[in-house]
Formats: C-alpha cells, structure tokens, sequence
C-alpha cells in the first residue's frame, strides 16, 4: 500500500476539536485528484495509557478500569474482563449470572445502536431522527438505570457473577420497554430504507464487497452488511448465550444503507433476547467466589460488542496484579477495513462512510499514524469535500 | 389601510428601523420554537433571541490576523443596511409600502440577495478554511436558487402587468389567490426563499457538523450579531413578499399577521422534515427542477395573457 | 447621570450572559461515557434550549467550554488553543470526574489528570458520568455565579 | 467437535515449520516459530488454508528477574530477557496463535502488510509501544503516542515506570 508522493497531493486535517465528532480525531485524506489514495487516522488524543494501568492495579482494580475504556460499551468490556479472569482463575459463573450478564449486553447494544443511528443522522444533518431515536434512546437508559443504578457504566460485572438481581417489578417494566421499542424501531427501519434524502447519502455509498470484508478482517455490523458470517455471539457462544442461541443478522449490499439496516435488524434480535431472558431467568445465586491471586496462566476472551469483536489476551503471573492485558476493540479493526476499503472511493462520501461504521474512538486509541509530506497544502475536510463536488459539476 | 406615514416614523420607528428588527427576533423565536416543537422538544423562551443579539453585542469582539480590518467590520453593517432598506418597498405588516416605484420587485430582490454576497465575502476575507468552503458553498447555493426565485415572483408581476410591489399587493386583493392560479410558483417561490435564507435542509453553506459555522466561524460578537440581525430581518421580508404575491396581499395587519405566520409554519415544517442536501444535490435540484418549473409556469402565462384577448371574443363572444 | 446608565447597561448585559450561554463542547481524552450524557442533554427530554444553551461548532461564537476527559497529553495543547480562541468573557465547565482528578485514570503514563492544570476551570461536574439533570444544574450554578 | 478440527487443520497446515505446538485451551493451539518464518506462517494459514482472519497481535515483555537477598522482592535485570510477538488468528470459536520470540538487543521481524494491508495497525502500535521494528512496513510515523513523547522510551516495557521519573513535563497552567 507504498503510495507515492505524488505533487498535487491534498492532505485533509479534520480535527481534533470538529464539531461533527463527538470525540476528538484528526483525519488525513491524501487524494490524487477525486479518487482517496490514502486514508490514515491519527487519533492517540484519548490514549490514557491504559494496558500499562493494568500492570499497577490488582484484578479486581482493573475489571473497574477497562469499564472505562469506552463510556458506550463499558459493559461488554467488564464482561469480557470478568470472563477472561474467571477461566483463568477455573472458576464458573452462576447461569443466573451469565443470563444477566446477556440481558445487559443486550440492553447496552440496544442503546448503543439507537445512538449510533441519531449521531449518523446528524452528521447527515438529519437532526429530527436525531432528536427522536435519541428521545427513544431514553426508554433503554432508564430500564438500565432501574436494574443498576447508573444510566452510562453500569459496572454489574464482579470478578465471578453479578452484583445486581432482577426482580418481578423490573422485569414487567423491561417487557413494557421492549414492546414500545419494538414499534419504535419499526418506524425507523421504514424511514432509513424509504426516505429519499437520507437514501441520497447512503445508498451504495462506501460499498465494501464480501472478499474485501473477509480478508481485511471486517468484523460486526460493518462486515456483517457484506454478508461475513462473524458474530462471536453465534460462532463461538459465552456466558450465557449457549442456553439464548442468537440468529445471525446480515446483509448482501455492503454499503452505507446496508449497514443501517443490518444495525436496526439486530435491534429486532435484541427486543427478542430481552424478552426470552426476562421469562427464563434461571434461579440460583449471583456470583461464585474468586481467588485474590489468580494462578499463572494465559487466556484469551473474546465478546460481542456492538461494533464487532472484542479481543482480549490476559496473562497472569500468580500475584494479584496481572503481567499483561492487551486490548484489541472492534473499531481497530472496522477501521482497517474501511480506511483501506476508502481508497477509490469518491471524496464526496468521505463523511458518511466515517459514519456509517460508528467509530468509537476511545475504544481504539491506537491508529495509524499520519504521513507527514512537505509538499502538502493543508485543505480542510469541507474544502476537500467541495474540490470533489466542483470536480463532478 | 393606507395611512402613510412621516418619512421619519416609517423609517426609525413604525415599519422600518426598531420595529422590523423586533419583529425579526420574534420571527426567529417562532422559527426556533415551532423547529423545536416539531422535534418534540421544548424549545426556546420568547425573549431568547433578544437575549442573544444583547449578549453577543456585549462580546469582545476578535479580529483574526491577515483579515482585511475595514472589510471585516464593515460587512457585516452593509449586509444589515442591505435588508433593512430592502423593507421600504415592501408592504410590511399590511401597510402600504413606504415608498415604491415602477420596478421596486427588482431592485428588492437584489437588496436581499445582497446579505448572501456579504456573507461570501466575509468567509473569503479570512484565512480559516472552514469559513473559505463556506464562502464557496453559500455564493454556488446564490447562484443557483436566484433565478428561479425571481422568476417565481414575476408569475404574479406578469399576470398584474406591474412590476411594483404596491400595486401588485392591491391587484392580488382583488382576483383569485395567485396560489390557486400559479401553484408552481408559489412552490418554487417558498423553497427559494428557504435557499435564500440557507434554512434546513438547504443549510449546506453553515452545516453545523461539516464546517464548523461555514463562512462565519471567525465571526464573533458584533459582526456575528448583526449578521444574524439581517437573516432574520431578511426572514420577515421575504415571508411578507411570498404572502402578498401568492396569498392574495393584505389590506390590514390582521390579514399580514396569519398569513406570514401560515407561511412561517410551512417553512418551519419543512425545516425538520428533511436531512441537510448536499451541496451538489442541492444546486442539481434546482438547475433541473427548480428552473424548468418556473419556466414551464411563465410560458403558460404569458400565453394566458397574450392569447386570451384573442381567445375570449371567440369563446365568450 | 452617568452611572446610573452604566449600572443600566451592566444589568442588561448579565441578563443577556444569564439568559443565552453558548456552548462548545472539548473532549479531551474521555472515555465518551460523559459525551455521550451531554449529547443527551440536547435531546427531548432534558433540552437545554429552554434555558437558552445551544451547542455551537466554532469557538468564536461560544461563552461556556464543556470540557471532558482528563487531558491527555495529546490533547493538551489543542485544549490550551481552543481556550484561548474563544472570546472573553469566556468560563469552563469540567464535566466528570476524570476531568477533576483523573479519575479512574490516574496515574496513567498519558494523562495529565486534572484540567484545572491546564486552562482555569470554573465549575466542577463530578460523576462518573455524572446524570444529564447535573451537567444542567453544573451549568446552571454557574450562570448564577455570573448574576453576583 | 468442529472446534477440534479447526484445530487439526492449522495443525496440519503449519507443522513443517512450527518448533512446538500447544494446545493451552481446549479452543486454542499455540505455535513456536521462528522469527524468519512469520511470512511463510501467515501466508499458508489466510492465503493456502483460508483459516480465518487476523484478529489481533499482542507483544509481551518478559524480563528476567533476580530476587534482591536484601528486601526479597523481585528486581529486573538490566538487558536481561526476551520480547514475544503473538498474532493471533481466529476462525468461528478456534484460536491459533503464532508465537515468535525477540531477544532484547535486535527486536526486529518482518512485516506482514504486504499480506494482510489493514494489518500495518497492529504492527504500528507495536512498534511504538514495545519498540518492535517490523522489516518492510509501509508507514513507520509515530501511532498513539503524543508528539512530545521522548524518542526511544517503550512505555508497555516493564522497565518503564513513569514519564515523570525520565523528566518533568513542562509547564501546565496559562492565565
């Protein structure tokens, strides 16, 4: 992918204060008249250094800390922790545990699908779905807040099971939310794949074929809308996903609109999850003992979260402070794919493929980094955007 | 009602100066409110506008380096002048127009489109680059909305054989709604006055998430103010022209008042309906949509005009 | 004469301040948990349009500086830049309790850990992430500091 | 089980060239390879066996340590101890990974981009977190680190403690 300096190389800064990311990036276009020759991210404005805080916690310090890796998947981070810790510690979760543990996932990707689709609604300039999917957005947070006291990281996880229960009250009010979902979502499928405006700026736009997907590693919503069959949920079930079998949701299209439509799908999955946990919760206790020094050992977890797979590689060396805890989030991979898949692609559809993968950079603050050309003009993404548009006119 | 008024009053006070700014905040009020409504949201208190314009009055104001220092600050008063003398020939809350003449619907139409100019401007006079693609986007969105809108409102002008604002305002009390008549070009006359004022979803020159504030973002304090004075004020000018053109005048500001606000509910309904167009699919709808309406819509007039007297002794007899 | 319209327009101008404080939001190394708890102060069911707050894109046209996350050292100096673009009289909301001690990430090797060591912060948001209703009332104490 | 056969194939398919395999978990199989057969390994797992994709590359730092006589707790060796660069595959539930190990003095394998293009990510952030220099890779510019982060300094390296221990950042506060 050596792409040579070519002179009327335009490199677009965007970023890192830009009103349309909610988190602070900076983007490099390099572009060889309309077509993208390079694509890079220089993110790291949210790298905390955190694998190497790890190494200064104790496990039980740390399950707290990688709740914060990203405020909108804290969840599945815990989760992911917790599970990793308790194979290597050889301990087993309760199955009320694990059910709940799934029910939380399912809450926290229903919440996090709905904010992606107000967010890439407003970068489409869009601000009613905006206001409206987020409006709706709230019926999720205050379920998640009933069952565990907080709306953004929930911290339910402890090192062994759960810390909160569900009770009957809870659970009539989780089926009242899921049935006003459900109609919600309804309408939102009919106006993503039946409003013109917003069809204009997504229909086979940042269209990624299924071979491109499959060697580039596109995992999640984003590989899943050019029909990869990856879901770790389906492929290699945990906690409690054995006992709720989960169907795989995918699309064939691959592009923009594709990716919508296999997210608000999911959400349909989830309504369904929710509904048959909350009937089959089975009984038992909340949490299994965990050691404080976890034996020495190597093990790796993988998760579902709401943008792709969650890899984690843990190593413990005996004490009660991990050796290692690598961290791979599904953005680094999703933005893999699409920052090499942007190539050829048009200028002018540079903003909504951004979008369309949901890109959570807290999660991933380890992107490549920029290429520094002397010969460069600095061109802001708008100006960048609009040399594509007068190059079509 | 056709009282006049002394040159002074029209011009500082009565339907000039204070009170077409005031009411061009309360315009804005509604605007932001009804927006707001239609997104089920609360939305602003009345006397919000106002609490801005004072606020941002009260700023400091910062001139960025190599900006051209006159220009900087005199744009945004010419853009302010430009709209506010726009409102003379216009038959502002169903009283006569100040003063009019033979030809006022041009030069008022140029009055208004001179903010635009101002604002390009001002976006090409700084270095940020935000604010220079904002300059080229609102001069391209100019361009392209300009033709048709003038056209649109000459469909009535034809018809009344005047191209006075005053005259066309008594000629439309009379007959049939012009709407009724030349539904086109009331369509193409609303969504031009909407491109005009760069209002959702033709808000492509200032997309809040694409390019910062679009030609404005070095603006901050009086300029800002007085930028945001004349959009406003613009607002309330042109939703006057369209109702007098289109909703048959008004003789009294009872008949002003429900028709503005009718057509401020439209815009406003408009507004949250749709996803911001590009910029290019905005142009596109206009050059191929826009412009072969309104076209189509003039043909027929003025084979209306020209052939009905030739026309009518045969059928009528 | 004089002072009695100087206190007049002293008066007129904290209302204005008072009554439409703009807002820009910096996240300056959060975990977004707490971006995401502002965004939802946008939306229907909080709207802090009522109180006249809008979120503004540039740092000209804004009074208030939301600032999250506790300043890594990436983004320390386009958080010192941003501050020192916006107009005077400008103030600084620290929203989460990352932004006040580094919270969870202290003694990370990347993070400065408290924005009050970077730019003067004037109001403290703690919370992890703290409700939409608390960055309101965060906002809200503040306008009422300006009314004294 | 599929798993087992998951397992059996890239068995199968990298044993000409792999020292030892393990199998630590029941889904996974680790493979020792020598350093110069990184290309062949990746190449005969995506390319020939379509096993899966890569899912990630870890580095670990594993210094030797001696136990002080005086306070008993353990201190590092200086220089002492060696680098291991794990990538990792994953097809359905099976995990492969490939583990080569880097002496301290000369950290240096070859990249694998030239496969894999999307894989320069992993590779970039190794390389700067770790100080692992990848032979051939397309972009070396600095990842996630700040621009004022010291050159040279692995902060994922046990010997790292702390930027203030090196030097004290500059100054903070302004107006």
């Amino acid at each position: 992918m050596t792409s040579p300096v070519s002179p009327e190389k335009f490199i677009v800064p965007i970023g890192p204060q830009h009103p349309a990311l909610k988190e602070p990036g900076h983007f490099e276009f390099t572009v060889d008249g309309e077509i993208v020759t390079n694509a890079s991210a220089r993110l790291g404005f949210v790298h905390r250094g955190m694998e190497k805080g790890t190494e200064s916690r104790t496990w039980v310090q740390g399950l707290y800390l990688m709740e914060r890796v990203c405020g909108i998947c804290s969840h599945v981070h815990a989760m992911a922790f917790a599970l990793g810790v308790e194979k290597l510690a050889g301990v087993q979760a309760p199955p009320r545990a694990q059910a709940i543990r799934v029910l939380i996932g399912e809450l926290e990707r229903i919440h996090s699908h709905l904010l992606w689709l107000g967010v890439a609604a407003h970068e489409g300039g869009f601000d009613t779905l905006f206001m409206f999917s987020w409006r709706d957005r709230e019926t999720v947070m205050e379920l998640l807040e009933t069952i565990s006291g907080n709306r953004v990281n929930y911290s339910a996880n402890v090192l062994g099971g759960v810390k909160i229960d569900i009770d009957d009250k809870q659970k009539d009010a989780l089926l009242k939310g899921m049935d006003f979902l459900e109609e919600r979502t309804r309408h939102y499928l009919k106006v993503v794949t039946e409003d013109e405006t917003f069809l204009g700026r997504t229909r086979n736009v940042g269209k990624m074929t299924y071979e491109e997907a499959d060697t580039l590693g596109a995992i999640g919503p984003t590989g899943r809308a050019s029909g990869i069959q990856r879901d770790v949920r389906v492929n290699s079930p945990y906690a409690g996903y054995p006992d709720f079998p989960v169907k795989l949701v995918t699309a064939t299209a691959g592009d923009l609109e594709a990716r919508f439509v296999v997210r608000i799908e999911e959400l349909f999955e989830s309504y369904r999850l929710v509904r048959e946990i909350v009937e089959k919760l089975p009984p038992g206790d909340l949490a299994a003992r965990v050691p404080r020094r976890i034996p020495e050992g190597e093990t790796i977890s993988r998760v579902e979260a709401p943008r792709g797979e969650l890899f984690y590689f843990m190593k413990s060396n005996g004490s009660d402070m991990p050796e290692r805890i690598k961290v791979r989030t599904p953005s680094l991979c999703n933005w893999a794919s699409v920052l090499v898949t942007a190539v050829g692609h048009k200028l002018a559809d540079m903003p909504m493929i951004l979008a369309g993968i949901d890109p959570c950079f807290s999660c991933n603050d380890r992107i490549v980094t920029v290429t520094d050309h002397a010969s460069s003009n600095q061109m802001s993404w708008e100006s960048l955007r609009q040399y594509g548009i007068e190059y079509y006119k | 009602m056709n009282i006049t008024f002394p040159i002074y009053v029209a011009l500082l006070f009565f339907p000039g100066g204070l009170f077409l700014m005031a009411s061009g905040l309360f315009t804005e009020y509604i605007d932001r409110k009804l927006v707001a409504r239609f997104q089920n949201r609360v939305g602003p208190r009345w006397f919000q506008p106002l609490a801005d314009f004072v606020k941002l009055l009260a700023k400091e104001e910062i001139i960025p380096t190599g900006v051209n220092k006159a220009l900087f600050v005199l744009l945004p008063i010419i853009a302010l002048t430009a709209a506010l003398t726009a409102a003379l020939y216009v038959p502002l809350f169903g009283f006569k127009p100040v003063y009019s003449f033979s030809g006022d619907l041009v030069v008022t139409l140029y009055l208004l489109s001179m903010m635009t100019l101002c604002i390009g401007l001002a976006g090409a006079n700084t270095e940020d680059r935000f604010s220079l693609v904002g300059a080229t986007r609102a001069l391209t969105q100019l361009f392209s909305y300009e033709a048709p809108f003038l056209l649109a409102l000459l469909g009535p002008a034809i018809v009344l054989g005047t191209w006075n604002i005053g005259e066309i305002n008594a000629g439309a009390t009379s007959g049939t709604w012009f709407i009724v008549l030349q539904p086109i070009g009331f369509i193409v006359a609303l969504i031009g006055l909407m491109g005009k004022l760069e209002l959702p979803p033709f808000d492509a020159p200032e997309a809040e998430t694409e390019i910062v504030a679009g030609a404005l973002t070095e603006y901050s304090g009086r300029g800002f103010a007085l930028f945001k004075l004349g959009r406003d004020v613009e607002l309330v000018i042109g939703l006057t022209l369209i109702a007098s053109f289109y909703l048959g005048g008004f003789t009294n500001p009872l008949d002003f008042l429900w028709k503005t606000l009718l057509l401020l509910f439209v815009t406003a309904a408009l507004q949250s309906l749709f996803a911001r167009l590009r910029i290019d699919q905005t142009v596109g709808l206009w050059w191929r949509s826009g412009m072969i309406l309104v076209l189509l819509q003039l043909v027929v007039i003025i084979l209306g005009t020209y052939l009905a007297p030739l026309v009518r002794p045969l059928l009528g007899g | 004469m004089s002072n009695i319209a100087t206190t007049v327009m002293d008066k007129l101008k904290t209302w204005a301040r008072v009554n439409s404080p703009w807002a820009i939001h910096f996240n300056s190394g959060s975990c977004n948990g707490c971006d995401i708890e502002i965004l939802a102060t946008l939306t229907p069911r909080y709207d802090v349009e009522r109180f006249g707050i809008k979120l503004q894109g540039s740092p000209r046209h804004a009074d208030v500086l939301i600032c999250t996350g506790p300043v890594t050292l990436q983004a320390r100096d386009r958080l010192v830049r941003i501050y020192e673009q916006m107009p005077e009289p400008k103030f600084v909301v620290a929203v989460g309790s990352c932004g006040i001690s580094g919270g969870v990430f202290q003694g990370c090797y990347n993070v400065v850990g408290d924005i009050s060591e970077v730019i003067p912060v004037n109001v403290y948001v703690p919370g992890c992430p703290p409700r939409p209703e608390a960055i309101i009332h965060g906002v809200v104490e503040l306008l009422k500091s300006l009314q004294k | 089980m599929v798993i087992d056969d998951d397992l059996k194939l890239a068995e199968s398919l990298l044993e000409k060239i792999t020292i030892s395999s393990t199998r630590p978990e029941e889904n996974r199989v680790d493979f020792i390879i020598h350093a110069s057969d990184i290309k062949k390994a990746t190449l005969k797992l995506l390319r020939e066996g379509h096993w899966g994709y890569l899912s990630a590359i870890t580095t670990l730092d594993c210094p030797e340590y001696m136990v002080d006589e005086t306070t008993k707790e353990k201190k590092l060796v200086p220089e002492k101890g060696h680098l291991e660069v794990l990538y990792h595959f994953c097809r359905d539930a099976a995990v492969a990974t490939l583990r080569v190990s880097l002496p301290y003095e000369d950290p240096t394998i070859d990249t694998i981009c030239d496969i894999l293009s999307s894989a320069t990510l992993y590779e970039r952030e190794a390389a700067e977190l770790m100080g692992i220099t990848f032979r051939g890779t397309p972009n070396t510019d600095r990842l996630i680190l700040a621009e004022s982060w010291p050159e040279g300094v692995y902060p994922l390296r046990k010997a790292f403690t702390g930027l203030k221990d090196l030097q004290t950042p500059e100054e903070g506060v302004c107006s």
